[in-house]
């Protein structure tokens, strides 16, 4: 399959190098010139038999001098090959690649989020202005020449209008570039800012509303103010160091994006996870993911005004916190799983509180339901809004239950099974209508899966080491590594750029949310405020997962 | 001089912490000078002040969860008078900064704070806000808010868990009650503690 | 049954004849004591409510609510007071001034107005209009005018938006206010507020009206509330989407008097409630249980009055705190096409009822 | 004398508002800042104006509910004299109730209460 | 008709359904109360014993502690809250010099509780402890030197350390607690 693969792109594109393949990865990774890149895009996109419509993520990279973009496509139609493509750019002085973001939606974010780091300028992207750094800012920060000190602190106003141009690089007839500056909203339209310190953008977006009347006409996210540059600290980390900051990344899914980078380390360094760690960090994995729909469940209900239910979310969420900090030490950031393991063997008492706690959950989600679901006030106003169709999901690179909700099985857990999931029975949960109502109800569905995956698991942990013995100073072969993990919002991708040292060369996160929220303006269009914010919390964003 | 007045509830004067801080700040306050009749009245209102904190809903990221938690059912400040979050920096009186300021947030912040009415506080919530937590190492969070505007409380912890919040609270509390009222300057008291200097000290000598 | 106005008719006396003050300072001075009388009730009414709000929502949720300052937490209304009072007021640059400072009173001089022509009790009524229910549905109405105002001087986005919204919500529920009360005017046959009381000295309204008056009853609830701004029907305020909506910008005590008619309102829609459906400060009588009216005439009747105010409040309090949010067209929908059909319906029910 | 507690009901309001007003401005402290007067808007600074011209929805509503409040008013002197005025009143007004129930029907069937 | 039909179903089964939720949220009233009183509580709340919420440095009776200097934790610690000032002093038996501890300066505010430095501690001579009530007026105060004024090492835990850098986080198989 991988040979078919490949002779399909070949023909596709004859100055396509092949750049060698994981076997076991099961990967394809080509180099594509930059004056072909756009062209093989829209053939891989469009060809009936290829159909790589789920750009995953585009990665920028500083490669020993060369500036360059790794994009990672997957197919949802054909169990296909996943497909890497390199594309490096002439320069540093003025680096330009061919932008795909009309041949994937989900390209104009990570487009302009390689600019914002490697000032990769795209050619024919709509909006060329930078991502989470201040328009301001001197230098990309993830070059390898950046100088650390060169911004610091401004507490002067912002200009309003530094926020309100953009760029826009065309290529006209004749093959030269022309560029050009834009308004991005009309001087007529009455836009209101939603955040960055707003009760329910779920942190600090800023959400630009062009509004007329009440309703939505156009909103334009505005990331960055939460970002922290945790991908430049991670290449000056060890891997062990880093576990912790991934942590603080979607913190709502902890324990599963540290899960995500010590598969990726295990499955780089080959190493044996002992069985009984894979039991325990699948159990928590779960407990997490519950703990995070709670929490999406309680803050979407506090969107829609319906505190008691916020509070009663909060409260059974208690439940799960005290499982994590009698065993782990930890209630939000467990710090629990190691490379090769778990950092210390469960509580005695831990199996016996996670019992207790399936019975009450499932107790407490049929309360939700009569409380909530079944209000008509919030049905109504969750059937009626909000409505994102599989095309447009897939598009955007909508992943994990909001996905599901618009019939997209893309559960990472069922694809490519890690962990403990391939010994256990569940049900990927998928609705096909994609309304706001639809991502609720996926979302508490997952919340009774979760419940039997755990019930599954718990009795059988195996007994055993619970950590395998690891070097005392971890360095990962040379090469590249994906993984990916299922993490409460979706796809959790990690790539991790290594040359040989004990830190990453690159690391690079894929955030589920940041396609979440860049699905927000197709979705929204239309829509009352009121809306909005039911449809965001809908969506379940965490915002320091998405700046990073 | 002894502190006066500010005892809170079920937990006695001498088990809290730094109390060395207020000593200074009662020193301070004495060298500003109040006359007794305003401070029976001050005393009034900083009891009505200290009960009635309402925060400013304000979270950046994994703090704010645990600020969360603390308003809920487990933790739940309400018991404390605190539970009225406000989120127009208007009607608020504190701001607890739960979570990781960054250079673009941070005139954010500024501006959030020059729009609350006097009197107002600011609690720093967990590491990052204290003092960039675990991204200190970053080139884009800023170092402490007390860079961006004056911190009243410092809670550490990463998170804190909601009862350590409660306590900073307390702690709030117990500042606010000694406050002058009728002054609307600030009072810094400018605080030498030995070992802090030598942890930089050497710090900056190993990056050397 | 004690009659309050024993009382009145006592000072009138003092100062007329035992002290023989001319008409005009008698008049003044009782002015001036009614005026400090509503003052306290209107002001620890606000208090009251406020604790019990938040206690009940407490429990609602789970929690205990204020319980640290003074016993129970009794004291912290109090210091929120103190707190507000003493809070600084921000001018807002490049906003309607002149206006911006007139949206409390608008608010605080609706609510007091109504406030006023309450029957608390037996002789415990200060106006008593012959037309008193066309009289508190205009005043209490002035409160729209204060939200407008306070959303159009705000120079505030969000606080526009809450205007906006308000003014079309509250226009919309006036309606189904005025004709749910017209059920129990058309059972009184007056719109006295003292009459309407007396004429549930046999039977409450709520059940000598039977279905009719019960719906009319949950309508008025539900209209009033809306009308009051309170959740499920703060959209004005909308705290998730416009922050704090129509008084985003007032900061201090003019955010206080905004926060005190809001808890006044919603005493003084369950007291109009209570007036005109369930027998005001009318002690329970059933007809034919001559000894049971007697006992019950001897609980007084503020203690009726606020008792059954109590039970409509813990009523609000309790959908407030379960139900999410209206989106604007749900409540336009919901007045419209469900509140106003019912409510004439009804009233035609009850016209026909009563007339055969 | 109502009208007289009437003056003194609205006197008191004035008082409340104007002392709590007076009381705030000698006792709370103040401080000034550029910001501080700016809107305020989740911590960014406004784009451009905030008035916003309303939408012609908006105006339709008032419409309907000034022509329902009207008829209201109207019906208000028939609830008080209707016990009296037996069978001949209740067709009258049975016929007004009518008219208006008929005046919603059309608004209705119109659209005029959809909210778009 | 059809329409009128359904307009009265959805009323009734809208009002049925508000009612049920009312009824669980009076359910959630008269249930036992959840809430923790925390200062109230002080002397009786139990924490997990796992619970991080500062380092120690536990000292036997003689004030005597693990601590040998080695560094590992600092070396382990991602942002620097660990540090270890030591000097070389000379055994006056065996005239061998040696590293001995001066100050064991940790960090609160700046401390992640990834218990990094804890897990790779070959001596175990540092531990957490359950008091979270930290919160002070002044940063500076979050520091805290946590070997006791006068202690010095314990007798036994003398030998010698391997290199440094040899021992990571992994050599030592978890922690115990």
């Amino acid at each position: 399959m991988i040979e078919n693969l490949k002779q399909r792109v070949l023909t596709l594109c004859p100055s396509a190098k092949m750049m060698g393949e994981y076997e076991e990865s099961k990967m394809l990774t080509i180099e594509v010139p930059n004056e072909n890149w756009h062209e093989l895009a829209v053939s891989l996109r469009n060809e009936k038999d290829l159909q790589f419509d789920y750009l995953q993520d585009i990665i920028g990279v500083d490669d020993e001098g060369r500036l360059g973009i790794i994009c990672r496509l997957f197919s949802t139609t054909y169990a296909q090959t996943p497909l890497v493509v390199h594309v490096w750019t002439d320069g540093r002085e003025c680096p330009e690649l061919l932008s795909v973001s009309d041949v994937w939606n989900s390209a104009n974010l990570y487009e302009r989020e390689v600019y914002d780091y490697f000032g990769i300028r795209f050619v024919n992207h709509p909006d060329m202005r930078r991502l989470f750094l201040r328009p301001d800012w001197v230098g990309y920060p993830l070059r390898k020449d950046y100088d650390m000190e060169s911004n610091p602190l401004v507490l002067k106003n912002e200009p309003v209008a530094d926020f309100e141009r953009s760029e826009r690089l065309e290529l006209d007839s004749n093959g030269r570039i022309k560029e050009s500056s834009f308004q991005l909203f009309d001087d007529k339209e009455y836009v209101v800012s939603f955040g960055p310190q707003h009760p329910s953008t779920h942190g600090v977006l800023q959400l630009r509303v062009s509004l007329k009347g009440e309703t939505v006409q156009r909103i334009d996210p505005n990331f960055g103010y939460i970002h922290r540059g945790i991908e430049k600290m991670c290449e000056e980390y060890t891997y062990p160091q880093i576990l912790h900051l991934t942590e603080r990344l979607d913190y709502l899914s902890a324990a599963i994006n540290r899960h995500g980078m010590c598969l990726l380390c295990e499955k780089a360094l080959q190493m044996e996870v002992p069985e009984r760690a894979v039991y325990i960090r699948t159990i928590f994995d779960e407990l997490t993911r519950i703990a995070s729909h709670l929490l999406g469940w309680a803050s979407m209900c506090n969107d829609m005004g319906a505190i008691t239910a916020f509070i009663y979310g909060m409260r059974d969420r208690e439940k799960i916190m005290d499982i994590f900090e009698e065993t782990t030490g930890g209630r939000l950031f467990t710090s629990y799983s190691v490379i090769g393991g778990v950092s210390q063997d469960i509580h005695p008492n831990f199996q016996k509180r996670v019992k207790d706690f399936l019975p009450y959950m499932r107790k407490m989600l049929r309360e939700y339901h009569t409380l909530f679901t079944n209000n008509p006030i919030a049905r109504q106003r969750m059937t009626s809004a909000g409505h994102l169709n599989k095309a447009t999901a897939i598009a955007y690179g909508v992943t994990g239950p909001s996905g599901r909700a618009s019939g997209w099985h893309n559960d990472v857990r069922k694809i490519e099974p890690y962990a403990a999931y391939s010994k256990v029975n569940f049900n990927e949960v998928t609705d096909t209508v994609g309304g706001s109502f639809e991502r609720y109800y996926v979302r508490l569905d997952e919340i009774l899966e979760s419940l039997a995956i755990i019930e599954q698991l718990v009795d059988n942990i195996p007994e055993g080491d619970y950590k395998a013995k690891t070097k005392a100073i971890i360095k990962l072969p040379e090469g590249e590594f994906f993984e990916r993990v299922e993490n409460a919002r979706g796809d959790f991708g990690i790539y991790v750029n290594s040359h040989g040292d004990k830190s990453p060369y690159r690391i690079k996160f894929r955030s589920p949310s940041m396609a979440l929220v860049s699905a927000l303006d197709p979705i929204v269009k239309g829509e009352k405020i009121a809306d909005l914010i039911m449809i965001g919390g809908s969506l379940d964003y965490v915002i320091p997962c998405i700046d990073r | 001089m002894e502190i006066k007045n500010i005892d809170i509830k079920n937990i006695p004067l001498e088990e809290f912490k730094d109390n060395e801080y207020l000593e200074q700040y009662i020193e301070e306050l004495r060298k500003a000078g109040t006359n007794v009749v305003v401070s029976k009245l001050s005393d009034l209102l900083n009891w009505g002040h200290s009960n009635s904190v309402w925060p400013l809903t304000f979270g950046t990221s994994c703090c704010a969860i645990e600020f969360m938690c603390t308003a809920a059912a487990r933790a739940d400040f309400a018991r404390f008078g605190w539970e009225v979050t406000r989120n127009s920096p208007r009607q608020a009186d504190v701001i607890f900064v739960s979570g990781t300021i960054v250079k673009k947030m941070a005139p954010v912040l500024k501006r959030l704070y020059d729009q609350m009415a006097e009197p107002k506080y600011v609690i720093a919530m967990g590491g990052c806000a204290s003092t960039g937590g675990p991204f200190q190492k970053s080139y884009s969070v800023v170092k402490g808010v007390n860079d961006v505007i004056p911190v009243d409380v410092y809670i550490p912890g990463c998170p804190p868990r909601p009862d350590a919040v409660l306590y900073g609270m307390m702690q709030l509390a117990r500042k606010i009650k000694l406050e002058n009222y009728f002054s609307t300057k600030r009072l810094e008291v400018k605080e030498i503690v030995p070992l802090a200097d030598i942890a930089r000290k050497a710090k900056k000598e190993k990056g050397a | 049954m004690f009659d309050f106005s024993v009382i009145t008719c006592w000072i009138d006396n003092l100062l007329r004849v035992e002290w023989g003050l001319p008409d005009f300072w008698t008049l003044a001075i009782e002015f001036v004591l009614v005026g400090v009388a509503l003052l306290t009730a209107y002001a620890l009414i606000a208090l009251v409510l406020i604790y019990a709000e938040r206690k009940i929502c407490g429990f609602f949720q789970c929690r205990i609510g204020p319980n640290r300052v003074g016993k129970w937490g009794l004291l912290q209304v109090v210091a929120d007071m103190i707190k507000i009072l003493t809070k600084e007021i921000i001018p807002i640059k490049r906003s309607d001034k002149f206006l911006f400072l007139m949206a409390p009173f608008f608010v605080i001089i609706g609510s007091i107005l109504t406030f006023a022509a309450l029957p608390f009790g037996l002789g415990l009524q200060a106006i008593d209009f012959n037309i008193g229910v066309v009289y508190i549905l205009a005043v209490s109405s002035l409160g729209v005018i204060g939200i407008l105002l306070a959303g159009w001087s705000s120079n505030n986005k969000y606080s526009l938006i809450g205007a906006i919204r308000s003014g079309a919500q509250l226009v919309s529920y006036e309606l189904s206010a005025g004709l749910s009360l017209m059920v129990a005017v058309v059972l009184a046959g007056t719109m006295q507020l003292s009459e309407i009381v007396e004429a549930q000295s046999d039977l409450w309204f709520i059940f000598k009206g039977g279905i009719f008056a019960f719906v009319a009853f949950v309508i008025y609830l539900i209209a009033g509330h809306a009308e009051t701004n309170r959740g499920p029907f703060d959209l004005a305020e909308a705290e998730s989407e416009l922050t704090a909506g129509y008084h985003t910008e007032y900061s201090g005590i003019t955010f206080g008097f905004y926060y005190v008619a809001e808890y006044t309102n919603l005493f003084i829609v369950a007291a109009i409630a209570t007036t005109m459906f369930l027998g005001g400060w009318m002690p329970l009588h059933i007809p034919g249980f001559d000894a049971f009216n007697a006992v019950m005439d001897y609980i007084p009747t503020p203690i009726w009055f606020f008792g059954k105010c109590a039970f409509c409040i813990f009523m609000a309090l309790w959908v407030r705190w379960s139900y999410p949010r209206l989106r604007i067209d749900q409540l336009l929908k919901l007045e419209w096409k469900v509140l106003m059909p019912i409510t004439l319906v009804n009233l035609a029910a009850v016209a026909v009822a009563v007339t055969m | 004398m109502n009208e007289g507690f009437l003056l003194t009901a609205l006197a008191t309001a004035v008082v409340l508002v104007v002392a709590g007003s007076v009381i705030a401005l000698i006792v709370a402290p103040r401080t000034k800042n550029e910001q501080k007067g700016e809107p305020y808007e989740c911590g960014v600074l406004t784009r451009g104006g905030t008035w916003m011209p309303f939408r012609v929805g908006y105006y339709l509503f008032a419409i309907l509910f000034l022509m329902f409040d009207v008829e209201t008013i109207y019906l208000f002197p028939w609830a008080v004299v209707m016990k009296g005025m037996g069978m001949q009143g209740l067709i009258v007004v049975g016929l007004f109730i009518v008219i208006l129930a008929l005046g919603l029907a059309y608004a209705w069937k119109k659209g005029a209460l959809e909210w778009k | 008709m059809k329409s009128f039909y359904l307009y009265i179903k959805e009323l009734f089964e809208g009002i049925c359904n508000l009612i049920l939720g009312l009824k669980i949220s009076m359910m959630n009233f008269l249930r036992p109360k959840v809430t923790e009183q925390y200062p109230e509580n002080r002397k009786t709340a139990q924490h997990f014993d796992r619970f991080r919420a500062r380092l120690v440095m536990p000292h036997n009776e003689k004030n005597e502690h693990k601590c040998i200097a080695c560094g590992i934790c600092e070396m382990n610690c991602p942002n620097g809250t660990i540090q270890v000032l030591s000097s070389m002093v000379e055994d006056p038996e065996t005239g061998r010099k040696k590293k001995v501890l001066d100050k064991y300066i940790y960090d609160l505010g700046t401390c992640t509780f990834c218990n990094m430095c804890v897990t790779s501690c070959p001596h175990k001579a540092i531990a957490w402890s359950q008091d979270f009530e930290q919160a002070v007026f002044d940063r500076d105060r979050l520091y805290c030197q946590l070997n006791a004024e006068g202690s010095h090492v314990e007798s036994k835990t003398i030998p010698t350390p391997k290199t440094e850098g040899k021992q990571n986080t992994s050599t030592v198989n978890g922690q115990e607690s």
